[in-house]
């Protein structure tokens, strides 16, 4: 591989650091609060360095509090500045569940637009790493559900860089979900410079013409796995934004191929893949060769380390699907 | 010495003129000018005023549930009286005098409770927050509003209002938290009006003070009579000044009373012995000052019909105005939800149908 | 209607009521705490006249914080009580989310069994009542999609006792929401005595032969009138149970019938209808003869009252979605 | 009196035997017997040895991220001398040395940290709760425990522990609220290490210590060295029988220091002064108490050498024990998801599908 002069091979996790870093030195109403996020540079060192850029004024290490962070930067956001919390793992999310759902969602459309909540949450998201409980959970169809939120998680460290700059530069909140599975999984070329992917877009990952896969964070790395192994012609589409959902890219490639098969980390029930499930029968139903199928984690509490990768879906269980979603 | 003091502390009670007309000159010097005192009392009128007519409005259809503000006007306006307009005030829902005096169209308030979020769009210039629905949260939103204007070095700072009930909700303590921790530029003040619902205060802390839940955090505390307005333009001035010279928050405890229901749908008969409400009845911050002013000839009766004739006309404009106001488009509620609407929300908007086959549009309501 | 001697007739707020006193003569562990549920008998006076009879120890006004409500009664069914803890709206369990879903629902798993928590979280749902803001949401997916939790929702005063009873004595946490839009909508016939519903199990209110609509909670209510305006044969399902799904009901009834309907108060996208939707599509799929629709909330903030019954489905909607299916 | 106190207070700090060696012999008399002091210095070898070997296990891919107790060790020994068997244990992951007192087999939280769930199934009898991993929530348990143990009238009492971080979180503040308010018989005990991960205690809070948290509450608030058994197991002792009493919360706050990393997966270097940790390696509790133990001749360098050597021999026979144990079955998972497992989910269970179509059983894992 080569890299032009304007280019570095980054991580994913580097290319999130690179984008603050950038976003940072464009626009000094960005500031970044959270748990560790100062001279620790954050537990998976996603802020490393910009505390010693930026100074302690800018990135700043909050009291250990998920409500306060985010309470807090909606206040920030409605008044001026771009704040950047980030939520040390997606498990503690729920401590700042209302602040986020109450409030950050509510805030435009409850005062008509007088205020807006310009506020990117940054959160490492979902299994596979060999974490303690609650550090490996998947809750982005929580807040899919909520209207008034937007909810990006990125699968590469290109978008990753591309997708944090336009959620920072969003006039709503967003929440960026980080695949902290793949933070370090691999490199690839990043512009140096900022740039933004648009929010709302899917990426197709690779063309096909049997059947569609979707996935989304980690998840897209499995699907690509099973689609090499799989003998069919497998388009498979990396959603990139969870809300809201780009469905015309799904419709047409569902459309095309007539079969479809969904993967997520998350439980099954509730989860982001029946509403793709749904979405697509009630809008491609007559192109449909086989219903929409669901790959999922289970219904069950993602259980500690020792057991998760029977839990998480990997190449073998989204290729049954794809089998049997093509046999049907 | 095994035992030895690990902490020690005091707060200050501040009362300047007492239930019983009783003044106290020192403290009282200058706090708030005479000349001003008639105008802050016309908006007392007026705000009483419109506060009652808000119940009946309520009682006969034409309004939505409204909590009264009667009996705790002065902790607010003292607020208002001690910031300047490029300051904050983050409020709950009984602080309609200090968010007036701040400049909110009481039109505002009144939408709000007619159940239309247009009166929540608070006018461009007026730094307040709308009503806060969901007890004990708007205090983190304050705290991120004065952290702002410190980050962008411009001195203004914000006033946040909650009740005695608000002070048992997690949002509280990492608001106030996170103010001295990061030394924000922000007041807590709580108004202790003795309930929260059917709830007495003393449910929701077994402390002596509400005061004493700032010492936590370690920031400055102080109680005052909350039926006064002079010793609440006091304790606000002093936490106000320290806010502004960057040495962070300090809390207030205003003890006050509701004097009325919890809101419409409450009926304080229930749990409320008379006998209490009369003690306060007879401390109503109103009729204190309004008495104290007349002592001072500040304030006469004709003055104060004047006030209430005056104050009759002013809220009788300001509800036609609020009932008049065209009603929303049906779909107005999808115009906010986004700077720009995804696609999928323009197609529920449209058609005003989240069902998704549309082969027959002519079936769209 | 004539009343049996062992029957009063009642509305579903007053079935609540009777549920609680009933259960609590008979069980000792059961203790009611949260806000106003004492003196004043709740703001919906769900708990009217039960501290009365049981005394200030079984029916604790508690501070005002429901993560607190919601934490210690988990503690509390840790250790032997039978907690029936009232959050006053459903826009207020934002505070609880986490110690819901971090905690209530994994206590059982987390410890493989040693401790359990069997506690009943009452909360009034759903919109329809002229309130103020986050008076009239309808969060229920949220806590389907959270595994270890069961959900709940009565339709009818009937209903509202046996379930709640059940609920109480169900050996796991439940959710049980209380369509308050119907509070005192109208009355039936209640035994006087304590009884159970199944958990998990749903009701076929009217059968039919051309369409399942599949409805819950207050929408019940509503499906019932579009029925009845409809000239199909409509067979329409009330949930009851939320989570764990009664698949098997809703499964054979669009396998007899080929034609579904879900109707929610909840956002579109990532509401319950789109788990039915997925599901009937995966296992009914060749029985379909139209594409499974959702009648739901629009995927925006519910709207002050001037403009709910704007948001909130009615017969309207659910008949142009009946007849859009029907003549698919 | 237009200024009056409101409210006053102070709060002790507890020493007794100090860092230096000094033993305060009031307050220390009769605290512990001195027939019990071998078996808790076997206990503390044992523990430290534990944590130590722990650290190496994780670092040689034997166990997933561990957090070490190392140097605090005190307070939850020190509430566990304290409690009876009835009593609960409410901790966090710091308090090894008082579980293990109390009852809990160290094989549990072993199994816990390698990521295996059937490590907190704590043994029936044993009334402690597992590892508390999202921190702060734990101590709402500890109320609605203690709370139950009121309602039945047991006598027994709750014991929650949790750093200076978890006081910055909401729930920390509704516990202390619920348990005051109520009258619970619950003892809150924050572990002050100096750091929450990489962030000082002087982010957590403005204040001067953390005892003070408590006085929001209205709950009598101590300060103690949390280095020092003696100190610990007086004011636990104090708190534990006031509990037990009906006399409702206490709040103590414990000084301690974390000695090590924050857990394996930190690197303390990054953010703490060497200077820092230097000073408190020469409070560390172990030596001292051994230091004094050894003075007043009842302890001496056999014994040392003999516990270290019988604790190296159980610390590998709880290892093996932990190894060992036959790995979960695959589907383990879902066992305990119900009472009684919903049909959707023994479908699951049984053909590891969530997917549904299901038509071809064959290709099921
Ligand atoms: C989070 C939340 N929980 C419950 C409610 C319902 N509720 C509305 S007002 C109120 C009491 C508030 O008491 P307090 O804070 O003392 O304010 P006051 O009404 O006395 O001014 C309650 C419980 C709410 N609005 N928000
Ligand atoms: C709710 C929540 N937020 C964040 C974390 C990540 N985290 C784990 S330990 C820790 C610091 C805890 O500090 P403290 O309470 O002082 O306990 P200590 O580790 O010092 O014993 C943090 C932030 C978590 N586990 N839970
Ligand atoms: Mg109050
Ligand atoms: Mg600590």
């Amino acid at each position: 591989m080569t890299t032009a002069a304007n280019e570095t091979e980054m991580t994913l996790v580097q290319a999130v650091t690179d984008a603050l870093a950038c976003e940072m030195r464009l626009d000094d109403r960005v500031i970044i609060l959270g748990e560790d996020v100062g001279l620790n540079g954050g537990v998976f060192r996603a802020t490393e360095g910009l505390q010693a850029e930026f100074g302690a004024d800018r990135v700043v290490d909050s009291p250990l509090a998920e409500s306060g962070i985010i309470g807090s930067s909606i206040g920030l956001a409605m008044n001026g500045m771009r704040p950047v919390p980030e939520l040390q793992f997606e498990g503690f999310m729920g401590p700042a569940y209302d602040q986020l759902c109450s409030h950050a969602a509510r805030f435009r459309t409850r005062t008509r637009g007088r205020f807006t909540v310009p506020m990117t949450v940054r959160v490492p998201h979902g299994g596979g790493i060999h974490a303690p409980e609650l550090h490996s959970d998947a809750p982005e169809a929580i807040y899919a559900h909520q209207p008034g939120l937007k909810v990006v998680m990125p699968a590469t460290p290109y978008d990753a860089k591309g997708l944090l700059i336009a959620s920072i530069r969003d006039p709503d909140p967003v929440i960026f979900f980080e695949p902290k599975r793949i933070y370090r999984a691999f490199r690839e070329a990043v512009p140096n410079e900022a740039y933004t992917l648009p929010i709302g877009k899917a990426r197709v990952v690779t063309e096909g013409t049997d059947l569609t896969v979707v996935a989304w964070g980690a998840m897209v790395v499995e699907a690509a796995k099973a689609a090499e192994q799989s003998k069919a012609s497998i388009e498979l589409i990396d959603l990139r934004t969870i809300s809201p959902l780009d469905e015309d890219t799904i419709l047409a490639s569902v459309e095309k191929t007539g079969r479809c098969v969904v993967c997520q980390e998350a439980p099954l029930t509730l989860g982001l893949a029946s509403e793709i499930s749904s979405l697509v029968t009630e809008r491609c139903f007559l192109h449909l060769e086989a219903p929409v199928q669901r790959v999922a984690g289970f219904d069950t509490i993602m259980p500690y380390y020792k057991l998760e990768m029977e839990y998480l879906p990997g190449p073998d269980r989204i290729n049954a699907a794809i089998d049997e979603t093509l046999r049907y | 010495m095994p035992i030895t003091t690990a902490y020690e502390t005091r707060i200050d009670h501040v009362s300047i003129l007492d239930e019983h007309g009783v003044f106290d000159e020192t403290l009282g010097q200058d706090l708030i000018s005479e000349d001003q005192l008639p105008a802050i009392m016309e908006h007392l009128v007026f705000c009483r005023q419109l506060d009652e007519i808000a119940f009946k409005l309520q009682r006969s259809g034409r309004m939505g549930t409204y909590p009264q503000n009667t009996g705790q006007e002065m902790p607010s306006l003292a607020a208002a009286l001690a910031i300047e307009k490029a300051d904050w005030l983050v409020t709950c829902y009984r602080e309609n005098t200090g968010l007036f005096w701040h400049g909110l169209p009481p039109e505002c308030i009144l939408l709000h409770w007619m159940g239309d979020e247009r009166g929540n769009h608070i006018p461009a210039g007026v730094n307040a927050t709308p009503i806060a629905i969901p007890i004990g949260t708007q205090m983190l939103h304050a705290a991120g509003l004065g952290w702002a204007e410190k980050a962008k070095k411009t001195g203004a700072i914000a006033v946040t209002f909650f009740g005695d009930g608000a002070t048992s909700e997690g949002d509280f303590h990492e608001a106030a938290n996170f103010a001295a921790s990061l030394k924000l530029p922000v007041v807590f003040c709580c108004q202790n009006n003795g309930w929260a619902i059917s709830v007495p205060s003393s449910v929701q802390s077994a402390g002596e003070t509400f005061a004493q839940r700032g010492i936590s955090y370690g920031m400055p505390c102080v109680r005052a009579d909350g039926n006064d307005l002079f010793a609440m333009t006091k304790v606000m001035k002093d936490a106000v000044a320290r806010a502004r010279a960057g040495e962070g928050p300090t809390f207030i405890e205003a003890v006050t009373y509701r004097l009325r229901d919890h809101t419409t749908a409450d009926d304080a008969r229930r749990y409320r012995d008379a006998g209490e409400l009369e003690t306060w009845e007879a401390r109503d911050p109103l009729p204190r000052l309004r008495r104290w002013m007349e002592a001072k000839g500040l304030w006469d009766k004709s003055q104060h019909e004047k006030a209430m004739k005056s104050g009759e006309e002013r809220v009788a404009e300001i509800i036609s105005n609020a009932e008049e106001i065209a009603a929303p488009d049906r779909s107005e509620f999808f115009d906010h939800m986004y700077a720009d609407l995804p696609a999928s929300l323009k197609r529920q908007r449209d058609s005003k149908r989240t069902t998704s086959l549309g082969q027959f549009p002519e079936d769209l309501a």
